[in-house]
């Protein structure tokens, strides 16, 4: 074997990315024909894990580097241009952006640290993004998720980090359901428990 | 049709068909198997555990302590009582001995589990129960009101009495109704809370399918645990009927006087023609009155009491019972229930002793007082307290934020009961800060005063051999009274001795007698003997329900990396590693698994393959004092390490114990990758974040995990470079450019990648590492020259052995350091402190005997010794089995104990060395290089060389390729 | 299951928490400095309360902070949680 | 319908009479469980010591005596916890006759199932050590194990298969009020003073020495105390100041109804935290695993209960519809090995033994017989002498935990 003919096969090979939930694709939509709940995945988000200290002007300075500030109140996602930055933590947060957008929001966030300790890792991959919405999504999640999801305690602009069965989620409350942010090697095992929680709401 | 002669005139249903102990039988839609079985003439139900007598239905609800049955259609569930069993058509049921039986097929049933929450749960849909949830939720407050029976109503059910001018049972519908369509309001019924614990968690069991027979929907939960979290906890869970212990009081036919007044009012069934009824308290007068009413004749009353009404002016019942014409005899007992196999009879007697006459009559009612129910109370913490009165325990104080309502709290009539159960749901309001809401109180009829009750537990009688006090575990008296006479004195004593209170149903209807008759054999108070501990669960729960969902597929999660379909696909077998499924090996047409691993071995040493590494863990440690930090994990220096070099690092527990290995990339001045085992990446960074947080704040360091991040690729042989080299043709590969434990940003396949040169098999290899979208495009182009042979775990773990690596959890167990794994280099004698380094001063860190990694020869090149197996030293003492085989070794162990100077960690087939080795932790094992050892395996002795733990390519020629 | 009162994210089931023993128990300066006795107190010795008992625990599920709390190891009551480094809250 | 024959045996007639505390005695055991109790029986039988009161808080044997699942065995790893585990187990096999009581000992065989490839060097690694101390010890491949208890689902597709078990024929169950009562009685009858709701408020220390112990009935003097107090050892220790490396958690056990027989032996899972037997009555008996919190509160978190019940019919599908009856909690003590602690204290004549967590109940009768030689002749048995305190200093600790670490 030489280098080049393993260049040559590799050539042949239609070089593609693929996101943790793919496999469940169809499942999901057959899960979500009845309308009263809707599962799905939305592949490739950007999501940037950043720390710092909330104090700090450069936590200010990334603030306004985003256009958007990392939210000091726990549970609380602040959003604007597209982005959203979710409270993880007292020093840190989960910038969410749309897919592609890592190396650029890392350097806007690096820019704005400014030398100061902050820590922006990259962790796009690390997790995917499953949507529960529709009248019953509530209803799923309850099965599994020991917090409550009463619209008055935990509506949309509030995340959390938590259990999901056995899984641990960040959960973010939006318009019409759920985002279920899932470590990718957990997601497959996410899907078959979302598929199998919703088996009384597919209405 | 045949359920009509012990059913109330009129009352009409759906004919549901059902079979019990081989008998065609019909009920109404409504009954439970009791009622159905009662308005089918049919007495004995089951037989008693220990003596076989026949018992027959005593209570109408989960209190039952005797009709047990085993359901065998639709599905064979044991030891269900008869009075919780709704009735559908096609049950099949038979009646037990006490003891059931499980089915031996799987249960197609699916069982589920919710969590919920509220301000206010109310248990017990009675009249408190109602009447509390309807405050509370009329005030806005999110309300649960769960409840046991499949109708709301509580004791209303069983009764005729009104509340605001409707029948109880009207009143109590309408009102959940009214609840029900409350927005933030929950009403769960045929749901029992069988748990109340720590901070208002309280556990509920729904059954929603059993009622429905074969026609319940298909995927539809049977049962479902609802997980509560409540704000405050209203317990309106009334209250159990006693009996009293006289001779033959277990006979078919006798019941308690509450539950023949619930058949008749609720069910419209009779259990009987003609009844004596026998009660130490006024309750009973009132289920006379009901049963006189739908035409059973009662043939008398005998209240132990002397002259109830005496001291009340107002004591009306007498009164009505002579309305009827029902002889009342107050100071009498009834002494016995006459009958072969059911009542035929009951044997009365003045409590003076003389004048005992025998009454005729197939229904004997009794009535020995009602006992709150104070379970859950209990359970959540809260102490009880006599009451005098009821001569039973009732609620007390409680830390939690929960209160008794209602007949559980010791409240009386039906006026008080519904106006403390408003009270209790504006309490909570209060509590809530829902404000002080105004209550009304429904309007009840006036009831007649009651007089005291006497508390009786026992008929005196010089023979107590037929006198129970626990029906289902057939304790009577005699034997209550063998246990204190043996000398016993306390409740608990007197329970384990005589097995009172230990049955299916937990003592409701029979643990306060059991005191109650202690009390009596000791002479002393009940109040202060006080009861045994309430357990949950209230009411018995199937496994399956608490198992809910968690089985299967979903029992506990699969973690899988991003290139998992490919190794599926390729008929690769799985090793479970905590969570994880790593391939184990790739077996090919016709391969065993020693074939294939000894191939992929081969393939490494001598080609080229590739393994599946994502699954490793991996930290980014970033921060201006990354370095510092790092130096206190790890025994070894990583401080100095080189932007874009790696080094490898032991981290130990401060007991000095191995605790994880792994490498560390630096990444830049103020940031490192580093890697742990695949099992312990949680507790790695667990314990990083634990140090930062609680020891050493004051250090500028942050720490992410990003194992699934990225997807690793382990490329590993002599023809590594060449496959690298092609797929990244922008990477300078040379052993110069890109030397041993360095890292190389580059393009693979396309893919942006970040490229390790590590080892784990001390050949030329490369770790390849991209974002996990990626994963499996990188191992399909790896693949894709079909030159690179895949392997997996098992084929890495005889690689790194031939090589000496440890691994941390097969090699090492907790109580091996790194020195006893041959790695004082790895232990910084420079450093000041690092987590673990005191301990390695401590005596027995520095024995000479500790045991060491070691490698291991069998003599014979193909024996393999088994994992495990242990090591002894020379000839032993003691007869030597004979042996056919011409050999002077010993082929016996001595008798034991027989010292063992370590055991086999790792033992493999080596393709490389062309024979059997393995790794073992051997006492002072360094010091026994060249010797001869012997691992007792089955009957026969196996001669072993110690080596070096490194045993292939000891000078580390292979690694550069 | 307890209900745990994250300081920051607030009362949470106690399935979401690491439990982490006895709190306020420095790792020594200089374990070198210290005999044997003194180091195995270290390793192996925590109180054991029955009764009110600072202890630790990690919000693993949520935030990842560690933090300390005051429990009753007798009824299981919870009386404060504080940040870690913060003192041991006087409870009366 | 016949009723089921009356398989347990009574009980005597006579057990014992709680006694009232004298002023003094030569040995004072805090503890009235089973392990108390058969330290004085001990002290009295092989020691002629008989001037003994058992001081108990509550009600004789009421603490995890009453509270544990009765399993009885000897496998364990390490040379010295094999010693006093064999020791007790030889002890069982002559008890009845001993104690001329009913134990129901029943040697129906232990597995211990495991389901990953390292459970399985583990379970080797044990069976091996454990011949070369004369403990019977098996390893069962999965059809060995079904062959065992045709219950266990040896399917390689579930989510953690049985990949195999260790087997210990001797091994199996007894009644543990039957033991403790036994061993009370006989106490009782060789002169020690069985003393009940009688609860240690304090010791009294006099020049490093124990002179005696304060009560909810008064003080009462001792030449020698001996500590037999399992979850609450630290409290009582604490009365002398003597730390000790414990910490106490809650432990959950089950029963189901009684069913027809269905369960031969005894199963264990501790990756799955599952222990299983079918009582002689017919009820199913089952423990958990302990929470993590220390606690006193003999009441474990409800989660843990259902987890087990998922792990349990993973192993046992059949159980689907047997239904929970009770569920209770013990207060176990727990050292940082997982080893007791039996011995010496710093405090003269000032006995300790503690530290079982979840195994006491089987070493009863061994730990009684070497505690009464440690207390009797002031030096530990030789069973004992590696459970001193001392190994926490040294570091030779008795690791039981085994691998913790799933790794590679």
């Amino acid at each position: 074997m030489t280098a080049e003919s393993v260049a040559g096969s590799v050539a042949e090979f239609a070089i593609g990315r693929r996101s943790p939930a793919a496999a469940y694709a169809a499942r999901f939509a057959a899960a979500s024909a009845g309308g009263a709940i809707r599962l799905a995945e939305i592949p490739f988000l950007t999501h940037l894990n950043v720390r710092a200290d909330p104090a700090s002007p450069a936590a200010e300075r990334i603030g306004a580097a985003l256009g958007v500030p990392l939210p000091v109140e726990p549970g609380v996602v602040t959003e604007g241009g597209g982005l959203s930055v979710l409270w993880l933590g007292p020093d840190e947060w989960l910038v969410v952006g749309p897919d592609g957008a890592a190396r650029e929001l890392t350097e806007r966030i690096r820019d704005a640290a400014a030398g100061e300790h902050v820590s922006v890792v990259d962790v796009s991959a690390q997790r995917t993004t499953l949507v529960v919405a529709g009248e019953r999504a509530r209803d799923v999640l309850a099965h599994g998720c020991a917090l409550d999801l009463h619209p008055r305690e935990f509506g949309p602009g509030r995340c959390a980090q938590t259990l999901l069965a056995r899984t641990g989620v960040v959960l973010v409350a939006v318009e019409d359901g759920f985002h279920v942010l899932v470590r990718s090697s957990f997601a497959a095992y996410a899907a078959e428990w979302l598929l199998d929680a919703s088996v009384e709401y597919r209405g | 049709m045949s359920g009509r002669p012990y059913r109330r005139e009129g009352v009409t249903g759906r004919v549901l068909r059902f079979r019990f102990d081989g008998r065609d039988l019909e009920g109404l839609a409504g009954d439970t198997l009791a009622s159905a079985l009662l308005a089918n003439g049919v007495r004995t139900v089951a037989s008693s555990v220990r003596l076989g007598r026949p018992r027959g239905v005593y209570a109408a609800g989960c209190e039952e302590p005797n009709a047990v049955v085993q359901i065998e259609e639709p599905f064979p569930e044991p030891m269900l009582t008869a009075t919780t069993v709704e009735l559908y058509d096609g049950l099949v049921a038979t009646g037990l001995p006490g003891r059931g039986r499980l089915a031996d097929r799987p249960d197609p049933a699916r069982y589920d589990a919710v969590h919920t929450h509220c301000d206010v749960l109310v248990v017990g849909a009675g009249p408190a129960g109602i009447a509390a949830a309807g405050v509370a939720a009329r005030a806005g407050a999110r309300v649960i009101l769960a409840d046991e029976r499949p109708e709301p109503g509580g004791g209303l059910l069983g009764t005729t009495e009104t509340v605001d001018g409707r029948p109880g049972r009207a009143w109590a519908s309408a009102e959940i109704a009214a609840l029900t369509a409350l927005p933030d309001t929950r009403v769960l019924r045929r749901t029992t809370v069988i748990g109340h614990y720590d901070d208002n968690y309280v556990v509920a069991v729904e059954r929603r399918t059993n009622h429905l027979g074969a026609a319940a929907p298909p995927g539809m939960a049977r049962e479902r645990v609802w997980r509560i979290r409540a704000k405050r906890v209203v317990l309106a869970t009334g209250g159990h009927e006693r009996f009293v212990a006289f001779a033959g009081n277990d006979l078919p036919g006798v019941m308690l006087a509450g539950a023949a007044r619930t058949y008749v009012n609720q069910y419209g069934v009779l259990p009987g023609r003609r009844a004596v009824v026998f009660t130490t308290n006024d309750t009973a007068y009132a289920a006379a009155l009901d049963l006189a009413d739908a035409g059973i004749e009662i043939a008398a009353v005998a209240d132990v009491r002397r002259e109830p009404g005496s001291a009340w002016a107002d004591w009306a019942w007498a009164d009505r019972c002579a309305e009827r014409g029902i002889e009342v005899l107050t100071g009498h007992v009834v002494t016995a229930a006459k009958g072969e196999g059911e009542v035929t009879g009951a044997e009365i007697a003045p409590r003076s002793g003389r004048g005992t006459r025998e009454v005729a009559a197939d229904l004997l009612l009794v009535s020995g007082g009602w006992t709150p129910v104070a379970h859950l109370f209990s359970q959540a913490g809260g102490t009880l307290r006599y009451d005098e009165g009821l001569g039973a325990f009732v609620p007390g104080e409680t830390r939690q934020a929960a209160e008794a309502a209602g007949f559980a709290a010791g409240v009386t009539t039906l006026r008080d009961c519904l106006a403390d159960g408003a009270e209790a749901g504006r309490r909570a309001l209060t509590a809530l800060g829902f404000g002080a809401p105004g209550v009304t109180v429904p309007v009840v009829e006036e009831e007649p005063a009651n007089a005291p009750a006497e508390h009786l537990w026992l008929v005196e009688s010089g023979d107590y051999g037929t006198h129970f006090v626990d029906l289902q575990r057939d304790v009577t008296v005699a034997e209550v009274l063998r246990a204190t006479g043996a000398g016993l004195t306390s409740v608990e004593h007197v329970k384990r001795y005589t097995t009172a209170g230990t049955a299916h149903d937990q003592g409701k209807t029979s643990g306060l007698l059991t005191s109650g008759v202690v009390a009596h054999a000791l002479g002393v108070d009940v109040a202060g003997l006080g009861t045994t501990t309430f357990r949950a669960p209230y009411t018995p729960v199937s496994f399956a329900a608490l198992a809910g969902r968690d089985r299967g597929p979903l029992h506990d999660p699969v973690r899988v990396a991003a290139m998992h379909e490919w190794h599926v696909a390729r008929g690769a077998l799985f090793e479970n590693v905590g969570q994880w499924k790593r391939p184990w090996y790739y077996p090919r047409p016709g391969e065993d698994m020693g074939a294939a691993v000894l191939r992929e071995c081969a393939a490494v040493r001598e080609g080229v393959g590739a393994m599946d590494a994502s699954t490793l863990g991996k930290i980014d440690v970033v921060g201006p004092d990354a370095g510092v930090f790092l130096d206190r994990l790890y025994t070894n220096m990583m401080s100095t390490l080189k932007v874009g070099s790696i080094r490898y690092g032991v981290m130990c527990r401060p007991d000095g114990m191995v605790f994880d290995d792994g490498t560390a990339i630096r990444l830049a001045d103020d940031r490192y990758l580093v890697t742990t085992t695949t099992g312990n990446a949680a507790a790695v960074l667990d314990w990083m974040e634990e140090w930062l947080q609680t020891e050493w704040p004051d250090l500028r360091v942050r720490c992410t995990s990003v194992t699934e991040q990225w997807a690793t690729v382990a490329l590993a042989g002599p023809r590594s470079r060449e496959v690298l080299a092609a797929l990244a043709p922008g990477l300078a590969v040379g052993n110069a450019d890109f030397p041993f434990m360095t890292w190389r940003d580059a393009e693979v396949a396309g893919i942006e990648a970040r490229v390790c040169r590590i080892s784990f098999s001390g050949e030329l290899a490369y770790e390849i590492n991209v974002s996990s979208w990626y994963g499996l495009a990188l191992w399909e182009a790896v693949m894709a020259s079909g030159e690179v042979t895949p392997y997996g775990t098992e084929t890495m773990h005889v690689l790194r052995a031939e090589k000496g690596y440890p691994i941390v959890g097969q090699d090492t167990d907790g109580t091996v350091t790194p020195q006893d794994l041959g790695m004082e280099w790895i232990v910084s004698k420079k450093k000041a402190d690092f987590v673990g380094r005191r301990s390695y001063a401590r005596a027995d860190t520095s024995r000479p005997d500790r045991r060491h990694l070691v490698g291991l020869l069998p003599e014979d090149p193909g024996v393999l010794l088994p994992e495990g197996a242990h090591l002894v030293s020379a000839p032993v003492a003691g007869p030597v089995a004979p042996t056919a085989r011409p050999t002077a070794r010993p082929t016996a162990l001595a008798a034991p104990p027989v010292r063992a100077l370590g055991f086999v960690t790792s033992s493999y087939r080596s393709a490389a060395l062309g024979r059997t080795f393995a790794l073992a932790l051997v006492s002072g094992g360094r010091g026994r290089v060249g010797e001869r050892l012997y691992a007792p395996v089955g009957d026969d002795l196996v001669p072993v060389t110690v080596t070096s733990h490194v045993l292939y390519d000891p000078e580390g020629a292979r690694r550069d390729g | 299951m307890l209900l745990i009162a994250c300081p920051w994210c607030g009362p949470r089931d106690e399935a979401e928490f690491h439990y982490g023993g006895q709190a306020h128990v420095a790792h020594p300066e200089d374990p070198a400095a210290l005999s044997d006795e003194e180091w195995a107190r270290y390793l192996f010795f925590r109180d054991n309360p029955k009764g009110l008992f600072a202890e630790r625990w990690s919000h693993a599920a949520g935030c990842r902070r560690w933090f300390n709390a005051v429990r009753d190891t007798a009824t299981n009551e919870i009386h404060a949680v504080y940040r870690a480094g913060e003192p041991r809250p006087v409870i009366t | 319908m016949n009723p089921l024959p009356d398989s347990l045996p009574d009980h005597p007639d006579r057990l014992w009479r709680s006694a009232e505390p004298k002023r003094s005695y030569d040995v004072v055991i805090v503890g009235g469980g089973g392990h108390g109790l058969a330290t004085a029986y001990y002290l009295a039988k092989n020691h002629g010591i008989t001037d003994v009161a058992v001081l108990e808080r509550g009600w004789l044997a009421g603490g995890n005596m009453a509270r544990n699942t009765t399993i009885i065995r000897s496998n364990y790893l390490w040379d010295e916890s094999a010693g006093i585990y064999e020791h007790a187990l030889k002890l069982w096999e002559g008890l009845e006759e001993d104690l001329g009581y009913p134990l129901l000992f029943s040697q129906r065989g232990v597995l211990n199932l495991a389901h990953s490839l390292q459970d399985v060097r583990e379970s080797v690694r044990r069976v091996n050590a454990n011949r070369l101390n004369g403990v019977d010890a098996e390893w069962l491949t999965p059809e060995q194990v079904k062959e065992v208890c045709p219950i266990v689902e040896i399917s390689p597709d579930v989510r953690y298969p049985v990949l195999g078990a260790t087997f210990q024929p001797r091994a199996g169950i007894a009644k543990h009020d039957y033991v403790a009562w036994g061993f009370a009685r006989a106490a009782a009858d060789l002169g020690v003073d069985l003393i009940e709701h009688c609860e240690v408020t304090g010791l009294d220390v006099r020049d490093g020495r124990v002179t005696g112990v304060r009560t909810t009935r008064g003080p009462i003097a001792a030449k020698k105390v001996a500590l037999a107090a399992a979850g609450h050892s630290s409290v009582v220790a604490g009365f002398a100041g003597v730390p000790l490396p414990l910490q106490s958690h809650p432990l959950q056990a089950l029963v189901s109804e009684l069913l027809e027989p269905v369960h031969p032996t005894v199963v264990m899972s501790n990756a799955v935290h599952v222990y299983v037997s079918q009582a002689h009555k017919g009820e199913l008996v089952m423990g958990a695993g302990i929470d993590t919190a220390n606690s006193y509160r003999q009441r474990g978190a409800f989660h843990i209960i259902e987890r087990q019940m998922a792990a349990a019919l993973e192993l046992f599908p059949v159980f689907a519809r047997a239904h929970v009856l009770r569920t209770w909690g013990g207060v176990v003590d727990v050292t940082p090995d997982a080893s007791p602690v039996v011995g010496l204290t710093p405090v003269e004549d000032l006995y300790v033994n503690c530290g079982w967590g979840t195994g006491g109940f089987k070493a009863t009768p061994g730990v009684g017989w070497c505690y009464a030689h440690t207390v009797a002749t002031g030096e530990p048995h030789p069973l004992n002498a590696p459970f001193s305190l001392d190994r926490f200093t040294t570091g030779r600790l008795v690791d039981e935990h085994g691998a913790a670490a799933v790794a590679h």
